[in-house]
């Protein structure tokens, strides 16, 4: 198993160096068929460490592995001892099995949607770079390594969203990212260091019985972790950088911005779990967070009229929901909506890539229009995972947003009118998603075409279609493959709970109940998407009347709340004008006060200069009054 | 022979008439003559302090040798009678400040009571010879003799190097 | 007992430049390449010195009568702590004499001189065990430094110069006024002497204030720093790497070497003070870095706040968090170093450093761009490099018993990529910037021979610290002996505790006059 | 015996008139002369001070200060002359190259 963990690690690193050191004389698609070999590659890996651990009985699932020491310091109860090396268990590999496996689709699709672009070397470089950095934050041994991978996918981020350079947006976009990723960051590190000193390990493998063991931790430490994972998964109030990041190529939008890169903050709260269930309200503030941000941001969907963005912010709200569900304690429901979502929403990227890349770079919904019949295929996978991001039956993304959305509700009835409000939000999001899913697909698809009559869309060429037809079925299948827990047909959860914290608060409806839920949100959810197919199906003209002739309330939608320009008011230029204040307080003030002594003493050599006038005379007057002066004192 | 005292107030007489002169004649010249009149003062008191040989070296040197230097420069530069320099506020406090110390330098002088009193005759113990001179420069003060040797020799090349007219090609 | 490798390696150099001074018919060429065959035999014969002791105390040690009236010796020795500066130090000359190629075209043999004799004097202030000849080599690296600003120098280089040299005099002449006390108190100028010897609360107050004076100009801490920027700015490329990547740790180091363990009554009573100024020059100069428009200012002001860590990380007086701060101050070194080898190298090209004249170098100087984006992570503290583990290992080691200190400090790393990505963004994206820039090629082969050494150890630092952490930790440990005894005794401050060493070299009792 | 004390009023006053003539006379060569008369009052000093202990070491102190005065005229002088030709005066307020 250490073979296979360390392959795992090094096998994308390698490939990374190679394609970034050699990539340039590579040509055609060489570099992307090399990166994609690695990279199912690495998903057989991930599988065998599956099966590896599948074979193991369910209270020995790890599997640790360490390569070198890489700090080891201090003694006693301040050691500070963190190796370099892997933490396998049901969790980490999960996240690895879905990472390698829908990073290999995107890789593949990659293949041709980069096979003209300048550099694609570097590009594919930069996604083998990312692959690594994921996989170490995912199995790395301790925190400290996760927080490598933590800031590694944020680095790759950086990079690919600016990939390309030349554009002032995607650089600006890339920088943003980095900066608000990083923020977080200093929560998570603070979080660590807290950690550190209360239980005086950051390993994985060591934190786990003491973890199991806690009973009370501080709230704000674990709100540390939170604030990393809110910066790393776009949730309220640094949700910001996301939506920007869709400067950046399709596919890397599709893998970093929606399947994988913005789940680790989901994965660092299950990997902590038992941290914030011990950690008095600091779950209540993860989970009013993440439904916060799922309304915000599904409100913000509705009228935006960039596809990706539209997706960018779809993919926000649906991170609110998984962090939702961990606030509800509901740690399992929140991976699994993690890996339905992995599928349909990397589904939905890919067939916006093709209809983007169809259409030569066009991404304004309102200049598409009726692409159905030149995408047949686009248009059938896409219109799959747009089901599935609604949530409606019998697509994946059904099943993970139910039970999220039932365990809220049994929170709700079993005493804790809170979580009734939790519970609508989550429904409200619910409808505004299949809305504005519907728009988009309609506006896409459906009706006349508005497309460029330049333009002569053609079907995205094998590769691409690959990819989308297998994540199609994932879509589809997805998620009644892995759990529908009315029936308690739950194979994720078996496999997945045991490392999770246990639930804080109960999780069961009684069945009947449960079965009207559903079927109440199934309802919603079509009407919502009838009522949205409807609304932009017919003739587009006065849909795009009702939206520029909006009323305030919509503008401020369509503005996304101008939450930028807030952040532009209130935090960014009020630094700056520090920053500017301290160099003029640097200037005038700290310099100034050093060369004000320098200055005086100048002053005072000028002074006493004058007394050097070069007049014997006075100076042998001087001379003499200085001689009855000192006869005065000698004689008093 | 004279009385000591009447030597001594004669010789301050023309000490201090000289010295005077020197300090009020315009013409370089009459200050330069009233000087040798000083320094001959001065070296008949030294007569009375019974140091004969420095009146000696004093005669010859200040009023011989160093006097005819004056003289010498002044004839070169065929200088006049400077105009009255006038009496400025700088001036005038100048003088008042030497004024301030010489009184401040007498003042205890006056006070002493050996003013009036005749000093105790009292056997000294070198007298001021030749020989007593010299063997106290040879042997006592070797070391600074020689040391005012050298500093004789480096004024004259300073003086020869300073009073030699500048070479044509050299910046002045 | 005495070994001569260290005193080769300072005397070596110095050898060289008297013989360089002294040969005024050398060509420029063959001066030049002689002082990087020079520097590279240094470099070299300086590798064994990482051999240290694992239990942090002395090795390689010389000890020879110098003034012996006055009981000074000239006593040379490294630990953990100065054998890593000192092949910081060798390592970073000749790359530095390798830059010079493309900027130094006058007076190179002159220059040559200078970079041997600071490397000379660089060398001796880590190695030096005397308090006086510390304070000499303190003092005579210096010298060339100043001759290097001011000769080689910008326009505004006599006022950069002169600066320079003012602040860091007014600090060495308190320094050598607590020197001359100790002397006078202990009546002894040794190291490993004066760690035993007792002085009383009130002398330390004194003392600790008039060598972390000196220290902290050289350091710079806030708010003694503001020659920094003008020295930078004006220095030529070498001027600014040897400046940036060692002068600077002189400071630390001192601090480190003697305030703590010389007074450690006064170090725990000021270390509020200096962690509240470590704090402030870590956010101020973060902020100011990023309120720049010259990319030397820039990395000027950064380095305040990268300093700023380490002098927070050694007056947190935690072990981690102190051996952190060491590391940090080698991965200053290299990669503030790095980055004016790299913004020389673009100034050779443009001569201009304005930021806003730049733009969109991705593209026309590809391997310029991915250098200066890996010396930048490595700057920001990305994990895997070696900026990480230092900050990490501060921070941790600081939370412990300052977690507000250790707190605001984070946020300077959030400053740092704010305005690091900013000089990354306004060089190497966007649209281009200058008219002239297609004109310029990208990196030689010699200028990537320059940064290579550089780049390989951030990685080999940041992937495994570990053989470099367990040599600085043990010595690191005995510089924060006394303090942390004097911390536990300070409850009954007036007892100054001394400390048992194993085996010193001098048995000499505490406070016998020589 | 005449009191010491009257030899050195004497000498107050002639160094006194000295330094008058210093400060007061702008002719360089009046000034050194005023000079020469500090030096005779203080050999005065000397002297009379020396004559009720040991004459012969008072005569040899002043026997420096004539040669030291010997000195200063001879390199004064010089100067005199130097400066003669490059102002073509002899008024010393005329010089001032010495200001700062």
């Amino acid at each position: 198993m250490n073979l296979v963990a360390g392959l795992l690690l090094i096998l994308p690193l390698a490939m990374a160096a190679l394609l970034g050191l050699f990539g340039k004389r590579l040509h055609g698609k060489t570099p992307g068929l090399l990166a994609f070999g690695m990279a199912a590659t690495c998903f057989g890996l991930a599988v065998a460490a599956f099966l590896h651990l599948r074979g193991l009985p369910e209270e020995a699932r790890f599997v640790e592995a360490s390569f070198w020491r890489w700090l080891d310091l201090g003694s006693g109860d301040q050691r500070l001892a963190l190796d370099v090396g892997v933490w396998l268990d049901p969790l980490s590999v999960t996240w690895a099995l879905f990472v390698t496996g829908v990073g290999s689709l995107i890789f593949l699709y990659s293949i041709s949607y980069m096979e003209h672009e300048e550099g694609a070397w570097r590009y594919f470089s930069y996604l083998c770079l990312f692959l690594f950095s994921m996989l170490i934050l995912v199995l790395g041994e301790n925190l400290v390594l996760t927080f490598l991978g933590w800031e590694g996918v944020g680095l790759c981020s950086y990079l690919l969203i600016g990939f390309d350079y030349g554009k002032e947006v995607a650089a600006r976009a890339g920088r943003k990212a980095f900066v608000v990723n990083r923020i977080g960051d200093v929560g998570f590190l603070i979080g660590m260091f807290w950690t550190w000193k209360l239980y005086g390990t950051l390993g994985h493998g060591e934190m786990k019985p003491i973890m199991a063991a806690v009973t009370a931790v501080p709230p704000l430490l674990a709100l540390g972790y939170f604030v990393g994972a809110c910066g790393k998964s776009a949730q309220l109030p640094l949700f910001v950088w996301l939506p920007d990041a869709m400067a950046g190529p399709t596919p890397v939008s599709a893998l970093i911005h929606a399947a994988t890169m913005v789940t680790a903050g989901i994965y660092l709260v299950l990997r902590l779990s038992p941290l914030f269930v011990a950690a008095e309200w600091a779950l209540d503030v993860v989970a009013w967070t993440g439904a916060a941000t799922a309304l915000f941001a599904g409100l913000i969907a509705l009228r935006q009229r960039d596809i990706k963005r539209v997706l960018a912010y779809s993919t926000v709200s649906q991170l609110g929901y998984m962090f939702l569900a961990c606030g509800l304690g509901a740690f399992g429901a929140a991976a699994f909506h993690v890996i339905t979502h992995a599928f349909f929403k990397a589904l939905l990227f890919l067939g916006a890539g093709a209809v983007i890349h169809a259409l030569h770079g066009e991404q304004d919904l309102w200049k598409m229009g009726g692409l159905k019949h030149h995408l047949p295929k686009t248009a059938r996978a896409m219109t799959a995972g747009a089901f599935a991001l609604a949530g409606i039956f019998p697509f994946a993304g059904f099943f993970s947003k139910d039970e999220i959305l039932g365990v809220a509700f049994a929170q709700g009835y079993a005493g804790d009118p809170s979580r009734y409000v939790l519970w609508g939000m989550g429904v409200l999001t619910a409808a505004l998603t299949a809305f504005y899913t519907a728009r988009m697909m309609t506006l896409c698809f459906g009706g006349t075409s508005r497309v460029d009559p330049h333009l002569h869309p053609h079907e995205a060429p094998a590769p691409m279609a690959i990819a989308l037809q297998v994540l199609m079925v994932a879509s589809i299948v997805g998620g009644a493959a892995l759990g529908f827990e009315a029936l308690h047909w739950m194979p994720l959860h078996h496999w997945i709970d045991p490392v999770l914290a246990a639930p804080p608060h109960p999780t069961h409806l009684p069945p009947a109940l449960n079965w009207g839920l559903m079927a109440l949100a199934m309802m919603i959810a079509v009407l919502a998407w009838r009522i949205g197919a409807k609304w932009y199906g017919g003739d587009f003209a006065p849909a795009r009347q009702a939206e520029l002739t909006a009323p305030r309330f919509a503008k401020l939608l369509q503005g996304r709340f101008f939450v930028d320009e807030l952040y532009a008011l209130l935090i960014v230029r009020p630094l700056r004008f520090v920053a500017e204040l301290c160099l003029e307080f640097d200037r005038r003030v700290v310099d100034g006060l050093f060369r004000g002594a320098g200055s005086f003493s100048a002053l005072l050599s000028t002074t006493v200069r004058l007394a050097q006038n070069g007049v014997v005379h006075a100076y042998a007057f001087w001379m003499v009054v200085g001689a009855v002066l000192l006869l005065t004192l000698a004689l008093a | 022979m004279l009385s000591e005292t009447t030597a001594f107030l004669l010789f301050s007489a023309i000490a201090l008439v000289g010295a005077v002169n020197v300090v009020t004649r315009r013409n370089p010249v009459h200050a330069a003559l009233w000087l040798v009149g000083a320094f001959l003062g001065v070296a008949g008191l030294f007569l009375t302090l019974g140091a004969g040989l420095l009146g000696a070296i004093q005669v010859m040197v200040y009023a011989g040798a160093i006097m005819v230097l004056f003289l010498f420069v002044i004839l070169l530069l065929n200088l006049d009678t400077t105009p009255f320099e006038g009496l400025s506020i700088a001036r005038g406090a100048s003088l008042l400040a030497t004024a301030a110390t010489v009184a401040l330098i007498a003042f205890p002088f006056a006070r002493a009571r050996e003013l009036r009193a005749a000093a105790v005759p009292d056997e000294p113990e070198l007298p001021a010879t030749a020989g007593n001179i010299a063997s106290i420069l040879f042997h006592q003060y070797a070391l600074p003799f020689e040391v005012v040797s050298l500093l004789l020799l480096i004024a004259m090349v300073g003086a020869i190097h300073l009073a030699r007219r500048p070479r044509r090609d050299e910046p002045t | 007992m005495n070994d001569l490798l260290l005193a080769g390696v300072i005397l070596g150099p110095l050898a060289a430049a008297l013989l360089l001074a002294l040969w005024p018919k050398l060509a420029p060429e063959p001066a030049r390449l002689l002082t990087l065959l020079i520097t590279v035999a240094t470099f070299v014969a300086s590798l064994p010195l990482l051999a240290t002791d694992a239990a942090g105390g002395m090795t390689r040690e010389l000890d020879v009568p110098w003034i012996a009236a006055l009981g000074i010796r000239f006593h040379l020795g490294v630990d953990g702590i100065s054998a890593p500066l000192v092949v910081l130090t060798t390592l970073l000359m000749p790359l530095v004499v390798l830059a010079s190629y493309g900027h130094v075209h006058d007076r190179v043999r002159q220059y040559c001189v200078l970079l041997l004799a600071m490397e000379a004097g660089m060398v001796g202030v880590f190695a030096a065990l005397d308090l006086v000849l510390f304070y000499v080599f303190f003092e005579m690296s210096l010298i060339p430094l100043y001759l290097l600003v001011g000769v080689y120098g910008g326009a505004r280089r006599t006022y950069a110069a002169l600066k320079f040299v003012l602040f860091t005099v007014a600090g060495s002449l308190l320094l050598l006024l607590g020197i001359l006390y100790v002397m006078h108190a202990t009546g002894s100028a040794d190291f490993a002497a004066l760690r035993r010897a007792t002085l009383s609360v009130r002398e330390q107050a004194w003392l600790f204030a008039a060598f972390a004076a000196a220290f902290c100009v050289k350091v710079p801490l806030v708010p003694f720093h503001t020659w920094l920027p003008d020295a930078h700015v004006e220095a030529p490329t070498g001027g600014s790497v040897i400046l940036a990547g060692v002068t600077l740790k002189m400071g630390t180091y001192g601090l480190l070497r003697f305030c703590l363990p010389l007074f450690p009554a006064a170090s725990i009573e000021h270390a509020p003070l200096l962690l509240a100024l470590a704090v402030v020059g870590i956010l101020y100069g973060a902020l100011l870095a990023w309120a720049q428009s010259d990319l030397k200012k820039i990395i000027a002001y950064s380095s305040v706040s990268h300093l700023g860590f380490v002098v927070l990380g050694l007056f947190s007086l935690q072990s981690s968090a102190a051996t952190g701060a060491t590391l940090q101050m080698i991965n200053h070194g290299l990669s503030t170093g790095a980055l004016f080898l790299l913004i020389g190298m673009i100034y050779e090209r443009a001569h201009t450093r304005q930021l806003a004249d730049f733009g969109g170098l991705a593209r026309t100087m590809p391997r310029f761009a991915v250098c200066l984006v890996f010396a930048t992570l490595s700057s920001i503290g990305l994990p895997g490099l070696n900026g990480f583990v230092g900050e990490f290992l501060i921070l941790i080691g600081t939370w412990r018993d300052h977690p507000l200190a250790a707190s605001l400090a984070s946020l300077g790393v959030l400053l740092g990529a704010i305005y690091m990505l900013g000089l990354v963004k306004g060089l190497l994206f966007g649209p281009v910037g200058h008219p002239k820039t297609a004109t310029w090629r990208d990196l030689t082969l010699r200028e990537m021979a320059t940064l290579a050494p550089l780049f390989a150890l951030m990685i080999a630092i940041g992937f495994a610290p570990q053989p470099l952490l367990s040599r600085i930790e043990p010595a690191v440990e005995r510089m924060l002996e006394r303090p942390r005894l004097a911390l536990e005794a300070s409850l009954a401050p007036t007892a100054m505790p001394s400390v048992d060493e194993g085996a010193p070299p001098h048995d000499r009792a505490p406070g016998e006059r020589r | 015996m005449v009191p010491q004390a009257w030899y050195l009023l004497l000498s107050a006053l002639l160094f006194g008139l000295g330094i008058a003539g210093f400060v007061a006379r702008r002719n360089t060569l009046v000034m050194f002369m005023s000079v020469e008369l500090m030096l005779n009052a203080a050999n005065v000093v000397f002297l009379a001070a020396a004559r009720d202990h040991v004459p012969a070491r008072g005569s040899a102190c002043a026997l420096f200060v004539i040669a030291v005065a010997a000195a200063e005229v001879a390199v004064g002088l010089a100067l005199v002359l130097a400066l003669f030709r490059l102002r073509k005066s002899v008024q010393a307020d005329e010089v001032r190259e010495l200001r700062a």
